[in-house]
């Protein structure tokens, strides 16, 4: 029973490096308290769907779906199109939160959540 | 007589042209304010004329590009879109005159309209979309211009409130991007009839999937629309926003989450499915602990901005559990609260910003006699505050009275005193808003009124108020259609 | 013999991901961020999607670290 | 208990995705229910349709053209959230 | 557009309107403002008086709009209940007015006052008038709100605090209240008042519908574990607010009570599910702890407070009976009670206006000073205790003889106990002010007129009425109650 | 490579002394970088690439280009109101693309029946793809280029002090 779910992990090792993946950028967005952290851990994360979603594309034997003659078996052309967006929109966040950044760093002078936190509780008392 | 057929997408596009062009015109700011306002109007005729032509004759669909829907991404504008986009736009128009006329809170203030423009054109494509990636790309979009249009204060506090949103929301896209990642592996569609036409023969063969999907979607949109306990970063940024953007906030974005969230259930995975799997029981559970909890912390606030947001939150609880009570009714008044809400909040916000900007105050404690200063403004919070009560006679009640007598039909009694409970707490909160201002001595003579055209909208949303409060029946086709859409 | 190389690869990806999380020196870590994007656009050539494996590298390896860059060199490199 | 949490957290999301994983279906296989869908269309299609031989470009340009369109939006939200919220006033211009 | 145009409409629209028409002329004319204010309850009396012969023909009246907030509608209706509650009532509230003109002119923020009595009154109008449950809720709240502003308008700390129970505590009750109606819809799928009741099967929703009904209407009648804010927001209100608070506001819960025993429940189905044991003991400590409490207060805006709690438990009592004379003694004393209660606090209000005296033991020998209001006073509290001709002894009377009805000795006793109390707390009061020697004559000028005619006259109309209506040779009110006793009993009309 | 210098560049904070080797080496490197995104860019509909990817390579290199170069020819970074511009134009482009579609009688955004689509496999094919490629290549190198100078500067007062 567990050898045939190992085996089913391993034949999709892919998407299960990508849920680790998901994980670990989870996991790093969690407990660090550094912001520009915190955005790494979250391109992790984002990367780890698209590479989920490429996976799901993928067919054995497929060739990149450029329709040159003498070519006939493709991989699925859908998830890419769509990672496509996804990075993008993955990039545009980034940018807009580094410019956050920075502008809480002129702030506050320090990139740590809890100190900004801290700070700031201090203000409202 | 122009067709209609190209309304659904003219909606989007028009605001998505204007919201291009106003940020090129920012040594022209009169034409730039002209171009702000028309988007609005124009979109808000259309709406108005698709909502009437869905009425008629049934759902709208367009194929964009001219691909039909399994290939092509369509726009399907059914009696709950054409509904929502409804209010969108109207509220959206109040918002876009008050941004316009009001005092000025941004340093950049071409690019604030433009940001403002580009969130409503999400919030439409968001409601309209027929395609599943199309409603992320549009999440999107209003994800990072709602967290823009805090960020454009400049203030220590909203900077990191908004970064703070932004985080979220993030992960709330990467929540909703991975569920429709795996929708699209075990359907291999991304149109949402064809999706659910295909999870009726696949579903039960990889049932894991379809329910971990469904878990990060409902977290993914619960983030955005602040699903307790998902709401930690609406207080924060809702208080610290301008005021045209907390109003934008509260009024509109937050639900166009819950609408997609719900439309992606009906369309997508059809009500059986949803219901099958207990992401009802758990909704109905976080709904009712978000009213409670909304309003216990409601309580505790004396700053007004965060009192209000805090109530967001128990309102949002109101609409998520009418709509997974799914009785007729209770689904009917989460339809009207959306509307009711939106302006309610919007009717609040905006008047609690000009009372901020006027007197300088930003806490109950201080408003002592403020009634008298600014009778007119304060008779709007009255109003508003009466509503969200649920005070009869304020539109208030007929979303509550929806409600409570969906949780009865439902069978679930419990439901309808949780509701009445919170109406409740809202009057302990809401009233010493009302209270302190008319009685008690005056302590800011020098506080007047604004301008005349900032309070037009307020006056315009009063009125509303009042008028859905007595006369709900002329939006009650639409609203039912809407129901058995769900309910169906 | 492929197998092999895309599991390496795949176990590169994992061990760039812990020790992004683990490097306290930002830039370092912007930098191995970058190789691990780098992989990743590898790997997405390696499964025949050469479209997003060209755009990752240029976005995802390029823009991305070159934004973390430029806000790390407005703020501070180290992690307290 | 700062410490705990997100552990458990994580603890019970990744053993959901791996189960989830364990369920899906194989990588690779040709006949996974992701290629039955929309996919057929356009690789047999889309240099007749769009004049575009890759078939990637054909449908974030042709067929899902406005999606394409909302993340140009977005790219364009991105800038503008940026330059409005580092803007300093006029004079810096 | 007709439909508007009828009796127990306009009865309601108009105060309504007049609402509106007051606070858009108060700041031009003060004379046209109290001319308004008194012209609202007259106008509401006169057509209700109208209508008059046309009810006790035996017609009903009752209009109906299903077009308002859908699904339940607004219908109003006229029967002997509503006809007889709506004429005391707006009698009442126009007495109240016409002393109000006079007694305002030395408060504040006068322009607050006339506006909202008028909504207010709307507001009861509208409760009394109503055709159906979801109605009558929608009146209420209005009704209960509006009277907020009547309670906090002197604006003192002590005003805010009872203001803000008040508050908390009326829309505790109205949705307690709104609760019930819902669920009386959801289980019969109407709310409309109907003879006899609606509520074929009264199951486990109905049970909790009547008791969130006993809990709404409690509040406003301040029954005993629900009474709190009752004895802090009459005294703090200006005096002919609490004689409206006291005198007519808290009948409006009893009313409720009536409609929903008799006309939504039906009085066999709520004996068959035995939910009048709990009216009735709550009825009983009611009585009592109201009587007992009264004793006690110094202050005598308190201690009529708290004599109207009492005063309400008899209500209860003589519904809870479920038996028809104690019905007439119940809604007899509606009506009673009304008359008395707000001819005592005008006479109080008329002290305090007058010499500020607001405790007791500084009334001692006020009867010579104020000769008419005191005997006025004297009237009404003998009333209250209940001597033979006076009116407050034909209540009683029917209750007893309702108890006796329903065989339970324990009633009437508790009725002679609670007499024996108003007794003893009215009495040492009518001895001291009418006998006693004033404590210290600062020689006040005697020689101006005790009260202006203002003041005066509607409290003389309210003493006779007292004194003579049961010398009449048929008493119209207890003529109107009998009627309406039947025809609740019979479940016609 | 050149992103390694610019790691170097960063760690060192030289910034006043323009080193003498990296400007060399990015001259000559400079043209090859865009020739390759410029390709990128064009054979989209062709071969792997497109409008995102080609524009990012642009805009990476004219990132490359600005920083090299600041201190020694470009004196002001790229205008504010000149990057909204590219962006508004890229946008805008898309936008008209659909509109002729409306205007033909076509649904919002159609290629097929509107634009000539020449023969699959040319460079000069594919209708709208190839404008909307061109588009979209200008605005992301725009993009890409004023987030980076925002990121970096913006914010800052007239010194480009922080």
């Amino acid at each position: 029973m567990s050898m045939e779910i190992l085996e089913r992990l391993y034949g999709n090792i892919y998407y299960l490096t990508s849920v680790i993946l998901f994980v670990i950028g989870f996991h790093t967005m969690l407990t660090h308290r550094n912001l520009i952290k915190k955005l790494m851990a979250l391109n992790i994360m984002d990367t780890a769907i698209f590479l989920f979603f490429v996976a799901i594309g993928y067919r054995q034997g497929g060739q990149a779906p450029i329709l040159l003659p003498g070519v006939t078996s493709f991989v699925n052309p859908v998830p890419s199109a769509l990672i496509l967006t996804g990075i993008v929109i993955s990039v545009s966040f980034t940018a807009f939160a580094l410019a956050l950044v920075v502008l809480l760093y002129k702030h506050y002078g320090t990139l740590d959540s809890d100190e900004i936190i801290a700070i700031r509780g201090k203000k409202h008392v | 007589m122009f067709s209609l057929t190209h309304a659904p997408i003219l909606m989007v596009v028009i605001l998505l042209t204007a919201a291009f062009i106003v940020p090129l015109l920012r040594k022209h700011l009169l034409v730039a304010k002209a171009l702000f306002l028309g988007a609005g109007l124009l979109v808000t005729i259309l709406s108005f004329l698709v909502a009437w032509n869905v009425l008629e004759n049934g759902t709208m669909v367009y194929n964009v590009g001219g691909w039909a829907a399994p290939h092509g991404i369509a726009l399907v504008v059914d009696a709950f879109a054409a509904y929502v986009s409804l209010v969108i736009s109207v509220i959206s128009l109040v918002i876009f005159w008050f941004a316009v006329f009001a005092p000025r809170e941004v340093k950049h203030e071409v690019g604030y309209y433009a940001l403002i423009l580009l969130l409503t054109a999400a919030m439409h494509g968001i409601v309209m979309a027929g395609d599943i990636f199309n409603l992320f790309v549009f999440v999107e979009i209003s994800s990072l211009a709602a967290v823009a249009i805090i960020a454009v204060k400049g203030t220590k506090e909203s900077i990191e409130a908004s970064f703070r949103y932004l985080i979220l929301s993030a992960l709330g896209s990467g929540g909703l991007l991975f569920s429709i990642a795996l929708l699209f592996m075990v359907t291999g569609h991304l149109n949402m009839d064809l999706m659910r036409q295909t999870l009726e023969v696949t579903a039960g063969q990889y049932p894991l999937n379809v329910l971990t999907a469904l878990a990060f979607m409902v977290v993914g949109l619960g983030v955005k629309s602040a699903l307790f306990p998902l709401h930690i970063w609406l207080p924060d940024a809702h208080a610290n926003a301008p005021t045209a953007s907390s109003a934008l906030l509260s009024g509109l974005v937050v639900k166009v989450y819950i609408v997609a969230l719900m439309r992606i259930a009906y369309m997508t995975l059809g009500m059986e499915l949803f219901y099958l799997l207990p992401i009802r029981q758990i909704l109905l559970v976080m709904a009712s602990l978000a009213i409670v909890a909304g309003s216990v912390f409601a309580i505790v606030q004396d700053n007004i901005k965060r009192l209000l947001a805090f109530s967001t939150v128990a309102q949002v609880g109101y609409i998520f559990l009418g709509f997974s009570l799914l009785s007729a009714r209770a689904v009917e008044g989460a339809v009207w609260h959306i509307l009711i809400h939106a302006i309610m909040k919007t009717l609040l916000f905006l008047a609690v910003g000009v009372v901020i900007h006027q007197s300088g105050y930003k806490k109950i404690s201080q408003l002592h006699g403020l009634g008298r200063r600014m009778p007119l403004t304060f008779a709007c919070i009255t109003l508003g505050a009466l509503s969200m009560v649920g005070i009869p006679g304020t539109a208030g009640f007929i979303s509550k009275l929806y409600l409570a007598l969906g949780a009865l039909d439902a069978g679930q009694a419990i439901f309808a005193v949780l509701i009445l409970l919170s109406s409740l707490l809202s009057a302990v909160y809401y009233f010493p808003l009302i209270i302190t201002a008319y009685f008690g001595h005056d302590a800011s003579p020098t506080v007047v009124e604004p301008s005349l055209a900032v309070q037009l909208p307020l006056v315009v949303l009063a009125i509303a108020v009042l008028f859905y409060g007595l006369m709900p029946s002329i939006l009650l086709p639409l609203v039912r259609q809407t129901a058995l859409l769900i309910t169906r | 013999m492929l197998q092999a190389v895309n599991i390496l690869l795949l176990v590169f990806l994992v061990v760039c991901a812990v020790v992004v999380a683990r490097t306290k020196d930002l830039l370092s870590a912007v930098i191995i961020f970058g190789a691990y994007s780098m992989v990743m656009s590898i790997i997405w050539q390696q499964l025949h999607s050469p479209d997003i494996a060209i755009t990752e590298a240029a976005i995802g390896a390029g823009a991305t670290s070159l934004l973390f860059l430029a806000a790390i060199s407005r703020t501070r490199r180290h992690e307290e | 208990m700062k410490k705990v949490l997100p552990v458990l957290v994580l603890a019970a999301i990744g053993m959901l995705l791996v189960l989830t994983v364990a369920e899906m279906p194989t990588f690779g296989d040709g006949q996974a229910p992701a290629h039955r869908g929309v996919m057929d269309k356009y690789l047999r299609d889309s240099a007749q349709d769009t004049g575009a031989i890759n078939t990637i470009a054909a449908i974030i340009l042709d067929y899902r053209a406005y999606d394409t369109l909302g993340e140009a939006t977005v790219l364009f939200v991105a800038v503008l959230a940026v330059s409005a919220a580092l803007y300093q006033g006029e004079h810096h211009a | 557009m007709f439909m508007f145009l009828q009796t127990p409409v306009l009865a309601v629209i108009i105060p309504m309107v007049l609402f509106a028409v007051i606070y858009l002329v108060e700041r031009r004319s003060w004379r046209l403002r109290n001319a308004l204010a008194v012209l609202a309850p007259l106008i509401s009396f006169l057509l209700l008086l109208g209508s008059y012969p046309q009810v006790i023909a035996g017609e009903r009246v009752f209009i109906e709009f299903p077009a308002i907030l859908p699904p339940l509608g607004m219908s109003f209706s006229i029967d002997y209940l509503s006809l007889l509650v709506g004429l005391v009532v707006s009698f009442v509230w126009l007495l109240v007015t016409i002393y109000a003109t006079e007694y305002m002119v030395k408060e504040h923020a006068k322009n607050r006052y006339y506006p909202f009595s008028t909504l207010t009154l709307a507001g009861t109008m509208g409760v009394i008038l109503s055709g159906d449950l979801f109605t009558f809720f929608l009146f209420f709240e209005l009704m209960s709100l509006s009277a907020y502003v009547l309670i906090v308008h002197e604006e003192t700390p002590e005003a805010m605090r009872a203001g803000y129970k008040y508050l908390v505590l009326t829309i505790a009750g109205g949705l307690a209240l709104f609760f019930a109606t819902i669920a009386v819809f959801e289980i019969a799928g109407t709310v409309s008042f109907a003879p006899g009741g609606f509520i074929a099967e009264v199951s486990g929703l109905a049970i909790m519908a009547f008791y969130a009904f006993l809990i709404g209407f409690g509040i406003k009648a301040g029954i005993v574990p629900l009474h709190v804010w009752l004895p802090e927001a009459h005294p703090v209100a200006p005096s002919p607010a609490s004689a409206l608070l006291s005198g007519v506001m808290l009948k409006t819960g009893a009313y409720g009570m009536i409609r929903v025993v008799f006309n939504v429940f039906g009085y066999e189905g709520i004996r068959g599910a035995g939910l009048d044991n709990s009216m009735l003991v709550l009825a009983a400590i009611t009585i009592f702890l109201g009587s007992a409490v009264a004793i006690s207060q110094e202050d005598i805006k308190r201690r009529l407070a708290y004599s109207s709690v009492g005063q309400m438990g008899y209500i209860l009592l003589g519904i809870g009976l479920l038996q028809e004379r104690a019905l007439i003694g119940a809604i007899f004393h509606i009506f009673a009670h009304a008359v008395m209660k707000s001819s005592l606090f005008l006479a109080a209000g008329a002290v305090i206006h007058k010499t500020g005296k607001r405790r007791i033991s500084e009334w001692n020998g006020l009867g010579q000073e104020m000769t008419v209001t005191m005997l006025v006073f004297t009237v009404a509290a003998l009333s209250m205790v209940g001597i033979p001709p006076l009116v407050g002894f034909v209540s009683k009377w029917e209750l007893a003889l309702g108890s006796l009805d329903a065989g339970n000795w324990g009633f009437v006793l508790l009725l002679l106990l609670s007499s024996m109390m108003n007794f003893i707390y009215y009495f040492p009061l009518i001895q001291n002010t009418l006998f006693g020697k004033q404590q210290a004559a600062e020689g006040q000028a005697s020689n101006s007129p005790e009260l202006p005619w203002k003041m005066l006259a509607p409290m003389v109309v309210l003493a006779l009425i007292i004194v003579l209506i049961d010398l009449f040779p048929q008493n119209p009110a207890l003529d109107l109650a009998k009627r309406a006793a039947g025809a609740l009993f019979l479940g016609v009309h | 490579m050149w992103l390694f210098w610019q790691f170097r560049r960063l760690c060192t904070k030289v910034n006043t002394m323009h080193d003498m080797v990296l400007e060399v080496v990015n001259r000559l490197l400079l043209p090859f970088i865009q020739l390759f995104g410029m390709y990128i860019l064009f054979h989209g509909h062709l071969s792997p690439g497109g409008g995102f990817s080609g524009g990012a390579v642009i805009g990476a290199s004219l990132i490359l280009y600005s920083l090299t170069f600041r201190f020694a020819r470009v004196k002001h970074r790229l205008d504010h109101d000149t990057s909204v511009f590219f962006e508004a134009a890229g946008a805008l482009i898309y936008v008209a693309i659909g509109f002729v579609g409306l205007f033909f009688g076509y649904n919002f955004l159609t290629n097929r029946g509107v634009f000539p689509l020449g023969v699959p496999g040319q460079l000069w094919s594919s209708g709208m793809i190839l404008i909307i490629t061109l588009a979209l290549g200008a605005k992301v190198s725009g993009t890409i280029l004023s987030l980076f100078q925002e990121l970096l500067e913006g914010g800052s007062d007239e010194h480009g002090n922080p």
